[in-house]
């Protein structure tokens, strides 16, 4: 066809001569925004991103990025308190993808494997760690990931810290505590059992140790008098906890009471439960809607048969019985005495009233500084007022839990890193924060979350047995691929199929996209029709 | 189980493509072998519907007709905006006539390969809704009538938009034109007027009549594909807003399309030799307002004052598809 | 009629003369009046015009013989052939035509023989018969091959035998005519 | 082989013999004998594979060929009078796109009054669409007209219009030489279409064309239309070697040998002329006509050398520029500009009104008396005329015309007077 008629006949797919682009005014970008659930993170995982692995089955590559922030996935599987689900955008389309049952999912999936984490080549630097905790483990691990060689000095029998002492077995199963414990181990960090600490300076010097993270952990218990009530027969949370882990049942006798709305009060509670006493009562200061513990612990323990008491102040106590005083909240949400009172049998009383670290020993290290409280002064990097002492954990000011302390210790080991190479760490920017009414919902099918198997009633008031079972390998996959991947592109090839001038090229499959700015005339489609919100328009620099 | 699981995917099957899914599952257009029946460089407005409803057909016909398929083209913004010399948009053999022939030109390309014995190629038609409801409309019934093998798309954004936004057979009521102004006591299209062409097409008996949307492509090529299957004359509906005609963001194209839907003002089904034998439920239902907030052209409706009126006999015609052609899931 | 001044053109050519036929266009149901023409000539016919002066008229219904000027531009040497059970007498002709020459004049039941031969009164192939006979300018064998070219098979054969007949009806008509003359 | 025939079956046989693969058919009276005789044909499969389709107007039946043709078919239709004008906007498609179409046109009066009968209204209102009209003098040159048609178009990729009188012609029996398939072949190559709808190797037919190119284009058109004056003249020595007879060409004289006054004109009044140039010579008035049989595109080279040593022109048409008068005059006017001679148009034979050889003689007479007013319309009723403008003048609303006339001549529908 070579003498095509003039001007009316014309060649194919020839307007690729005319850039359309410069009609533009607003021009696409691709961003990867912080989903919720990685910004609620107290440890700091990229959930979106270990949920994407999760989502096609590829569970090893999944835990290898969850491990990136949290060396102990299968702990914080079960005892972390998930506020990411609590931020989950999910949340408000049917039900928060249940994060944590997914990541003790990838925890027990690597125990059961023995997967393995890399580390880089060694610098032949030397850290040392006091306390083998949570806190202290994390520092440890992240640190050997990054090739510097840690001594941990742990003052107990065990490692483990809180997550030894301070959590139950039912919400906790040991052997999982020593799995993950010992895969830290495996990586060459030695853990000294028995060994406390008492004079920082000379065990740093003795070790020759180019850095110290402090990580102690709080296991010294407020403790208050009672008025008349025979002080044998009042225990005190943490000590309680530590007793039973071991072998010793410590005498309560038939009726006991637990004072504290914490979630320890709790913990405490429902052990007491299993060692088989009479109803157990929760007697707290203010009501249920103020009680520290978490509302979902107060249930289960109230399945349980935990009966609580709530306003109550334990005014003081004789042979058998407590006297209690009713108390009513003021404007402040403040407990007020009232003036009323009455009684109620109990053979003992445990108090769970908080528990502070016991940092006295290190007053004499000069420039640390110890608050009145017994918590240590850091500054943003986790260093204390002495060069090259970081700390963390419950040692340190601030919200107290497992997980924070992991995060933290992951903070300062990349602070301690850098103090040791002599350079600075900076956190990388941003796009900000994916919020809901960046998502286009149309797109995503409802979906319920799927429900993890709880133990029976009977078997949990008579044993220790984990209460909560974990998901089998559907279910993960199910509810990981419920994740709407906030903010971030899942190659659903949306914007390249919404596209009136196909000017997004498609990079393959799983291998996400490029504008072509050639033709793009910015008309806004493939931001709007992005289910994740993972494209923003941009004013066009002119 | 597969199927069972994809009800739990990230995004089920409505987005376009998502790894997640098998190849089969995922539509023509995340492949990265799609014709671009329509390619870059063409001079459609930012978010034109059109454009994109026309690409998305032509690309599924293409694939499901191997590749051999020729496409006649009516006067109007889609022939304008991709066929100015010296360059066109067009990747497959496309032809343009008059504004009132497509059809008729269409049943020629089909005679003559009949005649050549070439009945392995697809022969398409395409125009507006000026073009097929209105000056075509003649030459539509003809082809129906004659039932000549030839399947016709129609991209309807109710109006005249080339010739800038006059109102046609398939404008709306109550919607705004430069001939039916929002001004006096009625204003706007008056109530009443107006034809429904895939009833009329029906009408005919045909094999397959189906109305689409550029806001659900999955149902949208799947209907694309079942039609190629089909001998005879065969005619999709398919509803693509027009910013420019509209008042609506041209981000929005999709959002209004998909609004159409939910709303029950544009219905979507499939009806074979004159009978409904199938409709897509309606997802999530919306009220017809959502719908007419996001256009200038029912400014007039919304108010202040709102023409309450007005707006509850739109809802009572959403309403009503949503009863005649069960579109509760 | 239309049909007649065909056939008519077709025997003239099988007889190796040139031949124009054409009819009167009027946007004609079936049943109402109409006029159709033909030339015949020994060379090539190539004007178009009407024919106002024929040599020949052939009338299928003389229930028009009194509403239109069927007879105007007629020769003096022409030829008039008319469908009727009635004679010319009873068509009160007879003294109208006596311009004419003797036994140029015919009036014959045109219709009956068709619906003798052919069960419907169709008149023209019997009139052409009776032309043939009348005017001698076609010959019978032509008519009839014109005939049979046209309805092949029986209704060929019904219309030739009515031809015939027509043929044999009109030649005696006439010889009777000269010989009333004659006496 | 030599048949006594009526014009339409004959152009239906020959078509035939022209193997389209495309034909469409909408009923208008007179063009209609041909394609019911071409759908029984096709429907015998006499035309192997040719489709025979039957549309809804004029209109979707140019538009279908239009198609067809882009896809390299074949194509064929006919028409008249209104039908023509109905499809108007596909005529000038047709031509713009270069699809070699070839349609009869049985020429037709236009309405209103709304008349069936002959005159050339109908091909005259769209001769500017870029079609090349070729006009038949007699159904032996129709039928020859459509064997070139098809092959002239081919050859430019324009499309033709053959057009013979309407019910003069198409309804008209006359002696025809048919050639047989086989001839026709020889001389009639198959399509070779210079553009093509292929799935194999797609192109953009009939982009919107600005400004820019859009007077290119046109000259192009034009220029096609001045190659076709070199071609026909080829195409028809080549017919009259191949099939041994003269028939169609641009422009052909008669008795002009020794002429001072020439007659001029196109279509099936050519024969009736002729006769009374004869019968003027035989009264030794030196007249002789000249038939044009390309009116578009219009051959003025060569009607100019016809034309030389003529003194007078009397061109005889059977169509009126309302409020101007000839047409085809006109033309022949630009042909002979710079020649200071008389060129009279004589208006004959509208709505299918009879042209006699008296009327014609006495006209020519006329006009070489330097009688003739002009524009000067044959055989004009000059008595109905005065009293019905003498009636408009008393009456203000005077009502419809033609009926009004009727009334007071009080014809008889079917009679031709």
């Amino acid at each position: 066809m070579d003498h095509k008629p003039f001007a009316i006949t014309l060649d194919p797919g020839s307007s690729l001569a005319n850039h359309t682009g410069n009609w533009r005014t607003m021009r696409p970008v691709y961003a990867d925004h912080l989903p919720p659930c990685n910004q609620a993170c107290p440890a700091g995982e990229n959930i979106q991103a270990w949920l994407y692995h999760a989502e096609e089955g590829a569970y090893e590559q999944a835990w290898q990025q969850l491990m990136q922030d949290n060396p102990m996935p299968a702990i914080h599987g079960r005892v972390c308190y998930h506020p990411c689900e609590s931020a989950c955008n999910r949340g408000h389309l049917d039900e928060a993808v249940s994060i944590h049952a997914v990541e003790r999912f990838l925890g027990d999936q690597a125990i059961a494997q023995g997967w393995r984490v890399a580390c880089a080549p060694r610098t032949g630097k030397h850290v040392l760690v006091i306390g083998a905790g949570p806190g202290g483990l994390s520092t440890a691990y992240h640190l050997a990931r990054m090739g510097h060689q840690v001594t941990i000095h742990e003052a107990g029998a065990q490692a483990g810290g809180m997550m030894r002492y301070g959590i139950p077995k039912y919400r906790l199963p040991r052997e999982i505590v020593d799995a993950e414990v010992a895969r830290i181990q495996s990586m060459g960090v030695t853990i000294k059992l028995n060994s406390r600490v008492d004079d920082l300076e000379a065990t740093m010097a003795e070790g020759r140790f180019d850095g110290a993270f402090l990580a102690l952990g709080a296991h010294l218990a407020r403790r208050i008098e009672i008025p008349g009530f025979d002080a044998k027969r009042v225990l005190d949370a943490v000590t309680f906890l530590r007793d039973i882990e071991g072998a010793a049942r410590p005498k309560l006798g038939r009726r006991v009471a637990i004072y504290g709305g914490g979630n320890t009060a709790i913990d405490v509670a429902r052990s007491v439960e299993r060692l088989g006493m009479e109803p157990v009562i929760i007697i707290y200061r203010r009501d249920v809607g103020h009680a520290p513990a978490f509302a979902s612990e107060i249930t289960e323990a109230e399945e349980e048969g935990v009966r609580f008491q709530w306003l109550r102040r334990i005014a003081q106590g004789d042979a058998s019985t407590l006297t209690v005083e009713e108390m009513a909240l003021d404007e402040q949400g403040k407990p007020q005495a009232t003036g009323r009172f009455e009684t109620i049998e109990a053979d003992s009383v445990i108090l769970a009233l908080g528990q502070r670290a016991d940092t006295g020993f290190l007053r004499r290290v000069s420039g640390l500084r110890v608050r009145e409280d017994g918590t240590i002064e850091v500054d943003e990097t986790m260093m204390t007022g002495c060069p090259g002492i970081f700390a963390g954990g419950d040692m340190v000011p601030g919200e107290q839990s497992v997980t924070v302390a992991t995060g933290q210790g992951k903070k300062a080991a990349r602070h301690i890193d850098a103090y040791l190479r002599g350079t600075t760490y900076s956190k990388p920017e941003g796009h900000g924060p994916a919020t809901f009414d960046h998502l286009n919902t149309w797109y995503y099918s409802d979906a319920d979350a799927s429900k993890q198997p709880l133990l029976n009633l009977v078997r949990r008031r008579s044993s220790f047995d984990e209460i909560v079972g974990g998901l089998d390998a559907d279910n993960a996959l199910l509810e990981a691929r419920r994740c709407l991947s906030c903010g971030n592109c899942f190659n659903c090839d949306n914007c390249y199929a919404v596209c009136p001038d196909n000017a997004v090229i498609k990079l393959g499959s799983g291998k996400r996209y490029e504008f072509n700015y050639d033709y793009c005339k910015g008309c806004g489609l493939c931001a709007e029709e992005c289910p994740c919100g993972a494209i923003d328009m941009v004013k066009e620099v002119t | 189980m597969s199927t069972e699981r994809i009800k739990f995917y990230q995004t089920g099957t409505f987005t376009a493509g998502n790894r997640l899914l098998d190849e089969a599952t995922r539509t023509v257009q995340s492949r990265v072998d799609r014709t671009n029946s329509l390619n870059s460089g063409h001079r459609a407005c930012q978010g034109c519907g059109e454009a994109l409803g026309a690409r998305y057909a032509l690309d599924a016909a293409m694939r499901a007709s191997r590749n051999q398929l020729i496409a006649v083209n009516a006067t109007g913004c889609l022939e304008v905006f991709s066929s100015p010399y010296p360059e066109s948009s067009w990747q497959i053999p496309w032809m343009h006539s008059l504004f009132g022939n497509a059809p008729a030109v269409a049943s020629g390309v089909a005679a003559a390969l009949r005649a050549k014995g070439r009945d392995e190629v697809t022969v398409i038609a395409q125009g507006g809704d000026g073009a097929t409801v209105d000056i075509g409309f003649g030459c539509l019934s003809g082809m129906f009538e004659r039932n000549d093998d030839v399947l016709y798309f129609c991209y309807d954004n109710e109006a005249y938009m080339n010739t800038g936004i006059q109102r046609s057979g398939s404008t709306p009521p109550f919607a705004r034109t430069n001939t039916t102004q929002a001004v006096a006591d009625h204003p706007g299209n008056p109530v009443g007027t107006g034809k429904n062409v895939p009833r009329i097409a029906m009408a005919h008996g045909i094999p397959y009549v189906a109305t689409a949307s550029v806001a659900d492509l999955h149902d949208l090529e799947r209907k694309v594909t079942t039609a190629i299957g089909v001998q005879g004359a065969r005619y999709l509906h398919i509803h693509v807003p027009c910013p420019l005609g509209w008042g609506s963001d041209p981000a929005h194209t999709m959002k209004v399309a998909r609004l159409a839907v939910e709303s029950g003002l544009f219905p979507l089904f499939e009806a074979e030799c004159g009978t409904v034998v199938r409709s897509t439920p309606i997802r999530r239902k919306v009220p017809v307002e959502r719908y007419l907030e996001l256009q200038t052209r029912f400014k007039h409706l919304l108010g202040p004052p709102q023409d309450t009126n007005a707006i509850a006999a739109i809802q009572a015609i959403a309403d009503a598809n949503i009863v005649t052609y069960g579109l509760w899931g | 009629m239309v049909t007649a001044a065909e056939l008519l053109a077709v025997a003239a050519f099988s007889d190796g003369k040139y031949a124009q036929a054409f009819p009167s266009f009027g946007s004609e149901r079936m049943g109402a009046p109409v006029m159709a023409f033909c030339r015949i000539d020994d060379t090539t016919i190539r004007t178009r015009d009407a024919v106002t002066c024929p040599d020949v008229v052939i009338v299928q219904d003389a229930t028009l013989l009194h509403q239109v000027d069927l007879f105007a531009g007629l020769t003096l040497r022409g030829f008039v052939l008319i469908n009727s059970t009635r004679s010319l007498n009873a068509l009160h002709l007879e003294e109208f035509l006596s311009a004419l020459p003797v036994g140029h004049v015919c009036a014959f039941p045109a219709s009956d023989l068709g619906l003798k031969y052919l069960k419907r009164p169709l008149a023209n192939a019997p009139l052409l018969g009776g032309f043939a006979a009348l005017t001698g300018l076609i010959r019978l064998a032509s008519v009839e091959s014109a005939i049979r070219q046209r309805f092949p098979g029986e209704i060929g054969e019904a219309n030739v035998a009515s031809v015939r007949e027509a043929y044999d009806h009109v030649t005696a008509l006439t010889a009777e005519q000269q010989g009333i003359l004659r006496r | 082989m030599n048949v006594q025939m009526e014009g339409s079956q004959a152009v239906a046989e020959i078509l035939a013999c022209c193997r389209p693969e495309v034909i469409a058919a909408y009923p208008i009276s007179p063009q209609t004998h041909i394609v019911e005789r071409l759908s029984a044909k096709v429907a015998r499969g006499e035309i192997g594979r040719c489709q025979f389709v039957n549309v809804e107007s004029e209109f979707a039946a140019l538009s279908v060929l239009i198609g067809a043709s882009a896809s390299g078919a074949r194509t064929y239709t006919a028409t008249s009078s209104q039908g023509l004008l109905f499809m108007a906007e596909a005529v000038y498609n047709a031509a713009g796109l270069g699809l070699p179409i070839v349609m009869t046109i049985a020429n037709r009066a236009v309405g209103a009054p709304i008349n069936i009968w002959n005159d050339h209204s109908d091909s005259m209102a769209l001769r500017d669409a870029g079609w090349i009209q070729l006009f038949a003098e007699h159904n032996q040159e129709a039928i020859d007209l459509h064997i070139q048609a098809f092959r002239l178009a081919e050859a430019l990729s324009c499309p033709v219009m053959v057009c013979m009188d309407g019910y003069v012609l198409t309804h008209a029996s006359e002696p025809v030489d048919l050639p047989d398939a086989a001839h026709v072949d020889a001389y009639l190559p198959p399509y070779q279409p210079v553009q093509l709808l292929d799935p194999n190797d797609p192109v953009s037919i009939g982009a919107m064309v600005g400004p820019d190119a859009f007077a290119e284009v046109k000259y192009l058109a034009h220029h096609q239309h001045l190659r076709a004056l070199d071609l026909i003249p080829e195409l028809t020595q080549a017919f009259e070697q191949h099939f041994h007879r003269q028939s169609g060409g641009l422009c052909s004289p008669y008795r002009m040998e020794g002429a001072d006054i020439a007659v001029i004109a196109m279509g099936s009044v050519i024969g009736t002329i002729k006769d009374v140039v004869d019968e003027l010579r035989r009264a030794s008035i030196p007249v002789g006509c000249i038939k044009i049989g390309c009116y578009r595109p219009f051959p003025m080279l060569q009607l100019r050398g016809l034309l030389e040593g003529v003194s007078r022109v009397i061109v005889v048409e059977k169509d009126l520029a309302v409020g101007v008068g000839g047409i085809v005059s006109a033309d022949v006017q630009r042909t002979l500009s710079g020649r200071q001679i008389p060129v009279h148009t004589v208006i004959a034979g509208l709505g299918g009104r009879s042209i006699s050889t008296s009327s014609l003689k006495q006209m020519i007479l006329e006009a070489r008396a330097e009688r003739l007013t002009e524009p000067y319309f044959l055989d004009l009723n000059k008595t109905v005329i005065e009293q019905e403008l003498a009636r408009r003048r008393d009456i203000r609303r005077a009502g419809p015309v033609a009926e009004h006339i009727l009334r007071t001549m009080n014809v008889m529908g079917t009679k031709v007077s």
